[in-house]
């Protein structure tokens, strides 16, 4: 096996090299794209089958459409950057010593980190976490003040995101490829059927909320490329769009709230109502996830005046 | 048996990602290399899902293993054919030998 | 309790700036052949993609569910599907496709690899409906020695990879073979040029 | 120095964090050479996929897969795509005010 990781190894180095280094912009998205699914393959030979999972459906497939529909918004002089400029730089030498000695210090570094280690910890708090899973149980239950944070930063993005400027229409593909929404929208039942699926594996095997919310977020985000929901776009609908986004973050307040009523600390949820919880918070945050995603591709605020 | 018989359905797979993988490096434009892509990559990546589902531990793996099949075919094809109509609007017209119907891209 | 009454009038209202309203006016119960259709297709996928363990109740719950909503995502099923043709038509393409990837490949790896590549516009027939005719633009890519660059309205800009006579009765072979699978094929039609 | 790596043989975990330094080394001093914006968002998108591998490579410990950095890698990924949308959104907002960059 170790033929195997080399070979990963060499291929995550090539991508990424050719990512930072050769001259033109597509090139470099489209190496990322690779870099992210190569990455995906050594997660499952590290025995890391969420952040597999995770990492092959936003940092392959999310970032990298993200990148490649803000890079069709620019004009073509913006796209292809000046090689002298931007390529491989002159000072090489230097540059390349400076890599090799940052990489010494780093591996040296890296090696001698002790492992503490909390396998025996999780485990013991396991029965009482309220999920099977341990992935899961440390997201919702364990440490559940991250997934709390993290919902919150992905909620600031969206919203610094809404205060710049007007939402940025999609490219119009249904005009000359006029199945392609047919298509997405034909599709879409997969999508919500694999979302629901891993959902349900999150409580007892690698899964749950967010590769679920990675998935259902890229299905939405086929439907908003191809122009197949517009009513993201609409006035009407944007208090909506609103308390949606919101929701996972408030039903981890409610949460919170609940175990302080009830137990008389924050998140003190007693554990036979702890299933229960975590099912709803779950459901909640996956939804979030996905619409957050998909507000990522409006560059935006939508519901305009036209 | 049937592991014998899946890895020979996989065995004859790899040939068809070797040669798509020589189509890709040595046709010429976007269009050929497209050809390359869709048809030769999808044989070999039927039958490498053949060889699978033929050895799978029972009949919801092998056509969960076929479905997976059918969705890179319906990814890839519908791909093809994005990318072709952008680069026929945004980067260079097919290469042709003579032509005969010289506004049918555009 | 008059106050309890309004507040609630007023929350009502408030749900409604939602257009919560305006989507259910959208939604229609699919017919009952469909809708049944449908759950079993769903449920038998979710079977499918737990490797038969998910457990079978949720499974048709969900399905039912998804089946429901999915007038609201504007129904798009093909109805005039027949099923009883997709065996033979499926036979046809594995052949098809086969046939195509074998083409290209001997000419990958022929020794002097010149294609003698085209672009020809090809004009729909019998297939008049954009699903029919999307579902045409992805065939020929699985066809031998073409591929398509553009879907036009009504017509189809394909790539020839190796020019021959027989290309243009092999595309409409195709789509006579599609025609009949959503049963076009006994209605009358103009022939064209 | 030549303590720490006296005793290293070539396993995959050893392989992996030399992969995880040099990714790191590549893409800091990417981060500081190149110009283009956007070149800087993907070299830092990539500087965070190492600094993940090497989470990940210290949950593996001789007891067992350590759970506890596998949660935080999941939420740094989600974390760095939302950052990754914000610097989009700025760079097409900057570029929408004065169009020659």
């Amino acid at each position: 096996m170790l033929v195997v990781d080399l070979l990963l190894a060499l291929a995550a180095l090539a991508t990424a090299g050719q990512c930072l280094l050769l001259p033109g912009l597509f090139r470099a998205v489209a190496n990322l794209m690779a870099f992210g699914l190569v990455m995906a393959l050594i997660w499952v030979r590290l025995e890391a089958p969420d952040v597999a999972l995770a990492e092959a459906a936003i940092g392959a497939g999310i970032t990298g459409a993200l990148l490649l529909t803000a890079l069709g918004q620019l004009p073509a002089s913006q796209r292809d950057i000046q090689p002298a400029r931007d390529g491989l730089p002159r000072r090489i030498i230097p540059i390349t010593i400076l890599v090799l000695l940052i990489t010494g210090m780093l591996w040296a570094a890296i090696l001698g980190l002790p492992k503490p280690g909390l396998v025996e910890e999780v485990a013991t708090l396991l029965p009482e976490s309220g999920a099977e899973h341990a992935v899961t149980a440390l997201l919702l239950n364990l440490r559940g003040i991250d997934t709390l944070l993290e919902i919150t930063v992905m909620l600031c993005a969206v919203a610094t995101i809404w205060s710049l400027q007007q939402a940025i229409p999609p490219p119009t593909l249904s005009h000359y490829y006029p199945g392609l929404p047919t298509l997405a929208r034909w599709l879409h039942p997969l999508f919500l059927l694999m979302f629901s699926y891993f959902l349900w594996q999150g409580t007892h095997a690698p899964g749950g909320a967010f590769p679920a919310g990675a998935l259902l977020g890229a299905g939405g985000v086929l439907l908003l490329l191809t122009g197949s929901i517009a009513w993201m776009y609409q006035r009407a609908y944007n208090l909506l769009l609103r308390w949606l986004l919101a929701a996972g973050l408030l039903l981890f307040l409610i949460t919170a709230l609940a175990g302080l009523l009830m137990t008389g600390t924050l998140y003190g949820l007693p554990p036979r109502l702890a299933g229960y919880f975590i099912i709803a918070i779950e459901v909640a945050t996956a939804l979030s996830i996905t619409l957050m995603l998909m507000t990522f591709y409006l560059f935006g605020r939508p519901g305009a005046q036209q | 048996m049937r592991e014998l018989l899946g890895a020979g359905f996989i065995l004859l797979g790899i040939p068809f990602f070797i040669a798509s993988t020589v189509g890709l490096l040595r046709f010429p434009d976007v269009y050929t290399r497209l050809h390359a892509l869709t048809k030769v990559d999808n044989v070999g990546l039927g039958l490498i899902c053949l060889g699978l589902a033929v050895q799978a531990s029972s009949i919801a793996v092998a056509l969960k293993i076929v479905l997976i099949w059918g969705l890179i075919l319906l990814a890839s094809s519908t791909g093809a054919t994005l990318i072709a109509s952008s680069a026929l609007r945004h980067g260079p017209p097919p290469l042709r030998s003579d032509s005969d119907d010289s506004h049918a891209g555009r | 309790m008059w106050r309890y009454c309004s507040l609630l009038a007023q929350l009502v209202m408030h749900l409604d700036t939602f257009r919560v309203s305006r989507w259910l006016k959208r939604w229609r119960p699919p017919p009952w052949p469909a809708l049944l259709l449908r759950v079993a297709v769903y449920s038998g996928l979710w079977w499918v993609i737990t490797e038969g363990s998910g457990s079978g109740w949720l499974g048709l719950v969900l399905a039912l569910l998804i089946a429901l909503c999915a007038p609201l995502n504007v129904a798009t099923w093909p109805q005039q599907l027949r099923w009883r043709r997709l065996p033979l038509f499926i036979g046809f393409m594995l052949k098809n496709s086969l046939f195509g990837a074998l083409i290209v490949a001997q000419l990958a790896l022929s020794r002097r690899c010149s294609a003698n590549t085209h672009t020809r516009t090809y004009r729909f027939r019998l297939l008049k409906g954009h699903p029919q005719q999307l579902l045409m633009a992805n065939l020929v890519n699985l066809t031998p020695g073409t591929l398509t660059l553009r879907l036009g309205c009504d017509t189809l800009s394909i790539h020839i990879l190796h020019y021959q006579p027989q290309i243009e009765a092999q595309l409409m072979m195709l789509e006579s073979h599609i025609a009949a699978l959503y049963g076009l094929d006994h209605e009358p039609w103009e022939y064209e040029y | 120095m030549r303590l720490i790596f006296a005793d290293t043989a070539l396993t995959s975990e050893t392989l992996f964090a030399l992969l995880a330094a040099l990714l790191m080394a590549l893409s800091l001093v990417s981060v500081f050479t190149t110009r283009h914006l956007i070149r800087r968002l993907l070299a830092l998108n990539i500087l965070s996929s190492a600094v993940f591998l090497l989470m990940v490579l210290t949950a593996r410990t001789t007891d067992g897969i350590d759970p506890v950095p596998h949660a935080l890698v999941l939420t740094g990924i989600v974390v760095s795509v939302s950052t990754t949308a914000v610097v989009l959104a700025l760079y097409l907002r900057r570029y929408r005010m004065k169009p020659p960059c």
